[in-house]
């Protein structure tokens, strides 16, 4: 974080790159052992938050984005609100479809919505 | 021109354009992480089509997914994870100023993991669709239990091959890219002063790690295993 | 001299000639060029403005000498924040006006007429529930609610009467609608509005509109058909629909009497309303509508049938529907 | 008239050596990595491009005198607005102002010696001619016929024509806008001269920037987008196809993600150029600077937001219609402000009519009018009456046209001396200012009225009903190509004959003025220091 840092890149300590293999590789196994337990719509929820943590370690400790500006921050942030952008608007669409033959209001999205899930 | 040489001598990998070393660096830090971005409004289109799919064909896309191996899935996963890890050590090697033979070592584990990745799924996971037959447009059969599922069934394979291709073709990128970096440092390039090569190329490949950490989600894990 | 006579000449005519508006021919019409002229007058009105201004300002501060020196710029936050909120409100406007006349144009009436339109490359093929067909003709009665009930056979087409100043693209795979009620008689252009191939722009016909009787007879008049129900109910024997789908509801899939306008909860969860789409998934791809009571044994009769064959199926289940519900009154 | 004042009173004394004689021969440069040099190797090929696509516009308006077609087969001329549409979107207005005014000018108006990396500016132009004559190569050899939009269906099972050829030269120039992109947004953030702050940089600057950030989100999208459409139409997989639970719809959506956003690629350089002129030519720092720069902003960000209204009527969910629409109204307002900010930068002004600022004044006309017919659009009833008529068709060349090739050659005309050290005739180049103007109106405008009256675009042969509004644009349009055709003579003509230029023939503030036209090849013999953008009133070096 710290402007120095931003000169030479910062070191960061082997312990905990190691950690975060180590929390890499148990999230794999468990993410891995949930899909085998019947959580119902959970299961995909489970899923994609480990997917999430461990792309948030990956991001903050082996791309060293923990010890980065705000800048480069901010360009991530970027990339995933735009991303955030184009798959609610297309769905925005796709999910609201039925409504046209069927206008029978707002609760025609709800299996839609446990779907996503 | 005359701006570099009243610097004094050129450090090594300056380029004339910059002021200094300091602005190289973070310009060409900030350029790749811009890169990264459009790679992931490139991957994010698969996803986004993927998404909207995956809620139009459930069933479908439930069924094409049981008929992916998980362990091979997992597997690369591993594989992948303890790459990004070798290349952190590889970068952390030249910021402390290693000899250049440990920073090689960790750079050819690193080519040696990516490699076993595509390995893996280009003899055991591709060869075993084929002969399955669900690769779409070579040798895809319907099942009968599928019933109707059948088109939907197609379309999830025909994503599973074309994100996981994609990403396959983003490893193979990697790996040249990895190649140039291990002559680059046998070659002394690097110095705890000037590694941003190496940074940079790490940022691609971790980005690469992440990419698969979601298709494993989304592509192997979806609908439950029970 | 003579020269310039003629040109002026020309210029008369052709000015006589260019024509600045399409009839306005449907229910739907008024509503729409009362809006089209709102826009042309804010149109006219900032375009008037912004070229005056600099026309005035151009000459009122031409540069008279080289060496002038004009004072700093400076900012007025009240003057950027009237020509930040005079437009947005003036979009509010016309978004709400366009929005609402939008929302009542894309619901047809309950006691509308039904017509089916099929595109392909290229031409109309348009079918009326008592039986007659038409290619690149559509006759209706005036006065009267007509909805089109739309698909395509292979690309998107779009069906556009711009005297009616409606227009909805025909996708294959889906149903679209489209509705209208023509306020006068007269004959008026249709036209294929979303590029498809080589002759999109010969894909076009005419809109007959017609006195109610005069339609009529034009119905009486032509080479005598089955209504689409009946052809329905054909296919449905020839097809063996029947062997499962019976009427008293103990075969092996769902009577499909009085099954029309019903919501349905499928199997995934989810509750939709049996309507034209439901219907044609049914047939075409079964199991994604699968019922939560019965086995998924309904074959898929993709390739079998024709968009028009799925669209008397419809029919008749539809008329199925209707009987049932007399009877039970 | 203040081009006669051509002397070198500000900026450091003409050494004779600059970026064009200072090496020779076609290796210098075809290998140049100078982003002035790439600039001007950007200016032959989009101009040649504007050329192939101007001359398929003149075939298509000589066609469509007739209402059975006078010229060509259908299928012809289907092909002929196809690679017109894509050969005028993707090879043209979407590089011409940042690749080519945008390369030369930004390290120079930031005060850098180059762009952050200038080989993969290099790159960029090598990536752009590949896909450029792989596009005209597929054009040559038989052509595409599905419209610049590429809708499948059609597109990817019915055409018969070379669409995956042109899909991968698209696909490939994509890259080259990407690259560019990604240069300027670094060049930008981290090579700027000591004391050039974020709100002392030039507005054209500030547009450049907002259109890197579009190319970069944008682009990637559409690449992806086109890459499914070519495994779509070579394996036959089904993503866009109804048969087998496609969404022809979906592609839609991906297509316009980036396309609706790429419009704004087309305009906001154009908008920089004119914020450039206007101040230069009204000697006055342009009104509501910071309103200027931020709208930029907005409409980038905004722009992402809208695209769903290309959709209203393809059987978009009605819901989602109101949504897109909504948004489509919130983009209008940034360049509302714009607008207005422009004209008000007038108010007490010392106006002078060069040849630019004529073109100038012909932009902000010319684009309220196709903005403002861009809210018929948006406005979901008027857009489904609209929709797929020659309306469209002119509320786009007025944007495009009117906007942005307009502002394009003012912006040819203004740093023309600074780029090759010559003065251009300015009485011609009046004379061809007004031409344009005159002979755009004439094309266009009737196509407003025909597009209400119901004419369809993409058609080949049209009811008999609208051939005068029809031959009253194709005589229009002969105005034009007159028009066009002028400074491309005069241009080349001052390459040899113009007068010199001098550093700074317009009196105009900013750093590119400040060193000799044509630059040296590293801009700045001493590294400059900024205190004040647009400082044309206050002290410090005025022109005499
Ligand atoms: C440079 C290119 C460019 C630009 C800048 C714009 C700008 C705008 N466009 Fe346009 N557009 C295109 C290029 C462009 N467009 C193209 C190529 C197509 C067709 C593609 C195809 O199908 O082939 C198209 C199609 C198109 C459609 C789709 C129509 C259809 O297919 O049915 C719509 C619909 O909303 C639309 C709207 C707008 C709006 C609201 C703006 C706004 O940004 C305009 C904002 C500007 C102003 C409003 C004027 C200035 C303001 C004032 C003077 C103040 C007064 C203002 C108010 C009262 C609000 N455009
Ligand atoms: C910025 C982009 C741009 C530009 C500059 C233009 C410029 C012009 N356009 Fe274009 N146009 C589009 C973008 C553009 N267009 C797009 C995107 C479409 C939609 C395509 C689709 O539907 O898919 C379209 C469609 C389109 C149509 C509708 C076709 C249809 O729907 O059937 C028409 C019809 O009049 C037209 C006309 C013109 C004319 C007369 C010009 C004039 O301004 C051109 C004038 C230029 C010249 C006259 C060239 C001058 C030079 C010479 C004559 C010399 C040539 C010789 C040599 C090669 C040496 N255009
Ligand atoms: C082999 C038996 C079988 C045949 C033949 C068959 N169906 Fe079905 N059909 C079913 C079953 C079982 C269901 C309920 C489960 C489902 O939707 O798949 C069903 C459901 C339907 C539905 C949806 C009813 C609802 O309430 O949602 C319609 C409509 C329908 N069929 C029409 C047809 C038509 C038309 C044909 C002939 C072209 C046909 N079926 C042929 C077995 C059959
Ligand atoms: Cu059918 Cu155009
Ligand atoms: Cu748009």
């Amino acid at each position: 974080m710290s402007e120095h840092s931003e000169h030479t890149g910062h070191v960061v300590p082997v312990r905990t790159y190691l950690l975060v293999f180590f929390a890499l590789m148990a999230g794999t196994a468990l993410t891995t052992a949930v899909a085998y337990i019947d959580l119902g719509r959970w299961n995909t929820v489970v899923a994609l938050a480990i997917a999430f943590t461990k792309m948030c370690l990956v991001i903050l400790f082996f791309m060293h984005v923990k010890y980065a500006t705000g800048l480069t921050r901010v360009v991530i942030l970027c990339g995933f609100f735009w991303l955030a952008i184009m798959i609610t608007l297309t769905l925005s669409d796709e999910l609201t479809r039925v409504w046209e033959i069927n206008p029978s209001g707002w609760s025609a999205l709800l299996p839609f919505a446990s779907r996503l899930l | 021109m005359t701006e570099a040489a009243a610097h004094g001598a050129h450090p090594p990998g300056f380029a004339h354009q910059f002021e200094d070393m300091q602005q190289q660096r973070e310009a060409g830090n900030l350029g790749m992480w811009v890169f990264l971005v459009t790679e992931i409004l490139f991957f994010g289109g698969m996803f986004t089509a993927y998404i909207v799919y995956r809620l139009l064909h459930y069933e479908s896309f439930v069924t094409g997914s049981h008929l992916l191996e998980v362990k091979f899935g997992a597997t690369n996963t591993y594989v992948l994870i303890c790459s990004s890890l070798t290349m952190a050590l590889a970068i952390r090697s030249a910021q402390t100023g290693k000899r250049k033979g440990q920073i090689i070592f960790w750079l050819i584990l690193t080519m040696i993991f990516g490699a076993l990745f595509l390995g893996l799924k280009f003899t055991f996971e591709w060869r075993h669709d084929y002969i399955e037959h669900i690769v779409p447009g070579f040798g895809f059969q319907y099942r009968p239990e599928w019933g109707s599922l059948g088109p939907g069934v197609q379309m999830f394979m025909c994503f599973y091959f074309f994100m996981t291709g994609m990403h396959a073709v983003h490893m193979i990128v990697g790996l040249g890219i990895l190649t140039v970096l291990v002559i680059m440092t046998a070659r002394n390039k690097f110095s705890p002063g000037y590694y941003a090569p190496l940074e940079i190329s790490g940022l691609y490949w971790h980005f690469v790690d992440i990419v698969w950490i979601f298709l494993f989600a989304l592509l192997y894990l979806i609908g439950g295993r029970y | 001299m003579g020269l310039i006579q003629s040109g002026f000449n020309c210029m008369g005519v052709a000015w006589a000639t260019i024509p600045f508006q399409p009839p306005a021919a449907s229910s739907i019409a008024e509503g729409i060029d009362k809006l089209y002229l709102f826009l042309t007058g804010i149109t006219l009105f900032f375009t008037v403005l912004v070229f005056s201004i600099v026309f005035y300002f151009m000459v009122k501060y031409r540069r008279r000498e080289e060496h002038e020196r004009p004072a700093e710029t400076r900012t007025y936050l009240a003057l950027e924040l009237t020509w930040t909120i005079v437009p947005s409100l003036i979009c509010v406007v016309i978004f709400v006006w366009s929005a609402s006349l939008y929302v009542q144009n894309s619901r047809p009436p309950a006691a509308s007429m039904e017509m089916f339109v099929i595109g392909k490359q290229w031409m109309w093929h348009i079918q009326h529930p008592e039986g007659p067909r038409e290619i690149n003709a559509l006759h209706v009665p005036v006065g009267v609610p007509v909805k089109l009930t739309m698909t395509s056979q292979d690309v998107i087409h779009d069906f556009y009467i711009p005297a009616f100043r409606v227009k909805k693209d025909a996708l294959p795979g889906r149903y679209t609608s489209l509705w209208f009620q023509a306020t006068q008689t007269g004959t008026f252009h249709f036209f294929c509005a979303q590029y498809c191939g080589t002759s999109h722009s010969e894909m076009i016909g005419w809109v007959y509109v017609m006195s109610p009787s005069d339609y009529a007879a034009w119905l009486a008049a032509g080479e005598k058909t089955d209504s689409m129900a009946q052809q329905g109910a054909r296919l449905f024997d020839h097809l063996g629909c029947g062997s499962c789908h019976v009427a008293e509801g103990n075969g092996r899939g769902p009577s499909l009497a009085g099954v029309y306008g019903k919501p349905e909860k499928l199997q995934s969860g989810e509750t939709r309303v049996v309507d034209e789409g439901l219907i044609r998934q049914a047939i075409m791809v079964p199991n994604s509508v699968q019922l939560p009571n019965y086995a998924p044994i309904m074959p898929t009769y993709q390739g079998q049938v024709n968009e028009e064959q799925v669209l008397q199926l419809v029919a008749y289940v539809k008329s199925l529907g209707s009987q049932e519900r007399k009877n039970g009154k | 008239m203040s081009t006669a004042t051509a002397g070198a009173h500000d900026g450091p004394p003409e050494s004779g050596v600059n970026y064009l004689n200072a090496s020779y021969g076609i290796k210098s440069w075809l290998l140049t990595t100078d982003h002035k040099r790439i600039g001007l190797l950007y200016l032959v090929s989009v101009t040649f491009m504007f050329l192939v696509g101007g001359l398929a516009a003149v075939v298509m308006r000589l066609h469509l005198v007739e209402p059975q077609g006078a010229l060509l087969e259908p299928e012809t001329y289907n092909k002929f607005f196809t690679m017109h549409g894509i050969i005028m979107v993707f090879f043209f207005t979407i590089p011409a102002v940042p690749a080519t005014l945008g390369n030369f000018l930004i390290p120079i108006m930031i005060g850098a010696r180059d762009v952050a990396f200038p080989k993969l500016n290099l790159l960029s132009w090598y990536v752009f001619i590949v896909g450029a004559i792989i596009t005209l190569g597929a054009i040559l050899s038989g052509g595409v016929d599905t419209g610049w939009t590429f809708y499948p269906p059609y597109s990817s099972l019915y055409s018969q024509s070379h669409v995956a050829a042109v899909a991968i030269g698209v696909f490939i120039t994509g890259f080259s806008s990407i690259l560019t992109g990604l240069n300027f947004i670094v060049t930008i953030h981290k090579m700027r001269a000591p004391g050039m702050t974020w709100f002392r940089m030039p507005l054209f600057i500030w547009a450049s920037y907002a259109t890197s950030l579009i190319a970069v989100l944008g682009t990637p999208v559409v690449a992806i987008t086109i890459v499914l459409l070519g495994l779509e139409r070579l394996l036959h997989v089904g993503i866009f196809d109804p048969a087998v639970g496609g969404d022809p719809l979906l592609f839609q959506h991906m297509f316009w993600f980036y396309s609706h956003p790429a419009v704004y690629i087309m305009i906001l350089p154009p908008m920089g150029v004119v914020s450039e002129l206007i101040t230069a030519f009204s000697r006055k720092r342009v009104f509501g600077y910071s309103f200027v720069a931020m709208s930029s902003l907005a409409i980038a960000v905004i722009s992402f937001v809208v695209w769903g209204h290309h959709m209203f009527v393809t059987g978009q969910s009605i819901y989602a219609g109101l949504v897109f629409s909504v948004l489509s109204f919130m983009v209008a307002i940034p360049s509302a402000i714009k607008i207005f900010n422009w004209t008000a930068t007038l108010y007490k002004g010392s106006i002078s009519y060069e040849a630019p600022m004529l073109y100038a004044m012909g932009f902000i006309g010319l684009f309220t009018m196709g903005g403002l017919t861009g809210l018929f659009l948006a406005a979901l009833a008027t857009d489904v009456h609209l929709n797929g008529t020659y309306f469209i068709v002119a509320h786009f060349h007025y944007v495009m046209v009117g906007g942005a090739v307009i502002a394009y050659l003012g912006g040819i005309h203004f740093w023309w001396p600074k780029i090759t050290g010559r003065l251009y005739p300015e009485r011609w180049a009046r004379l061809a200012a007004l031409l344009v103007f005159v002979g755009f109106n004439l094309t266009f405008f009737p196509q407003f009225l025909m597009g209400y009256m119901g004419m369809p675009r993409r058609y080949a042969v049209y009811p008999a009903e609208f051939q005068v509004l029809n031959v009253l644009s194709s005589a229009g349009a002969s105005v034009l190509g007159v028009g066009y055709f002028i400074p491309l003579i005069y241009l080349i003509w001052s390459l040899r004959y113009g007068k010199p230029a001098g550093p700074n023939p317009w009196g105009a503030k900013g750093l590119e003025w400040t060193i000799a036209s044509p630059p040296p090849t590293e801009n700045f013999l001493t590294p400059p220091v900024v205190e004040e953008a647009y400082n044309y009133s206050g002290t410090g070096g005025s022109h005499d």
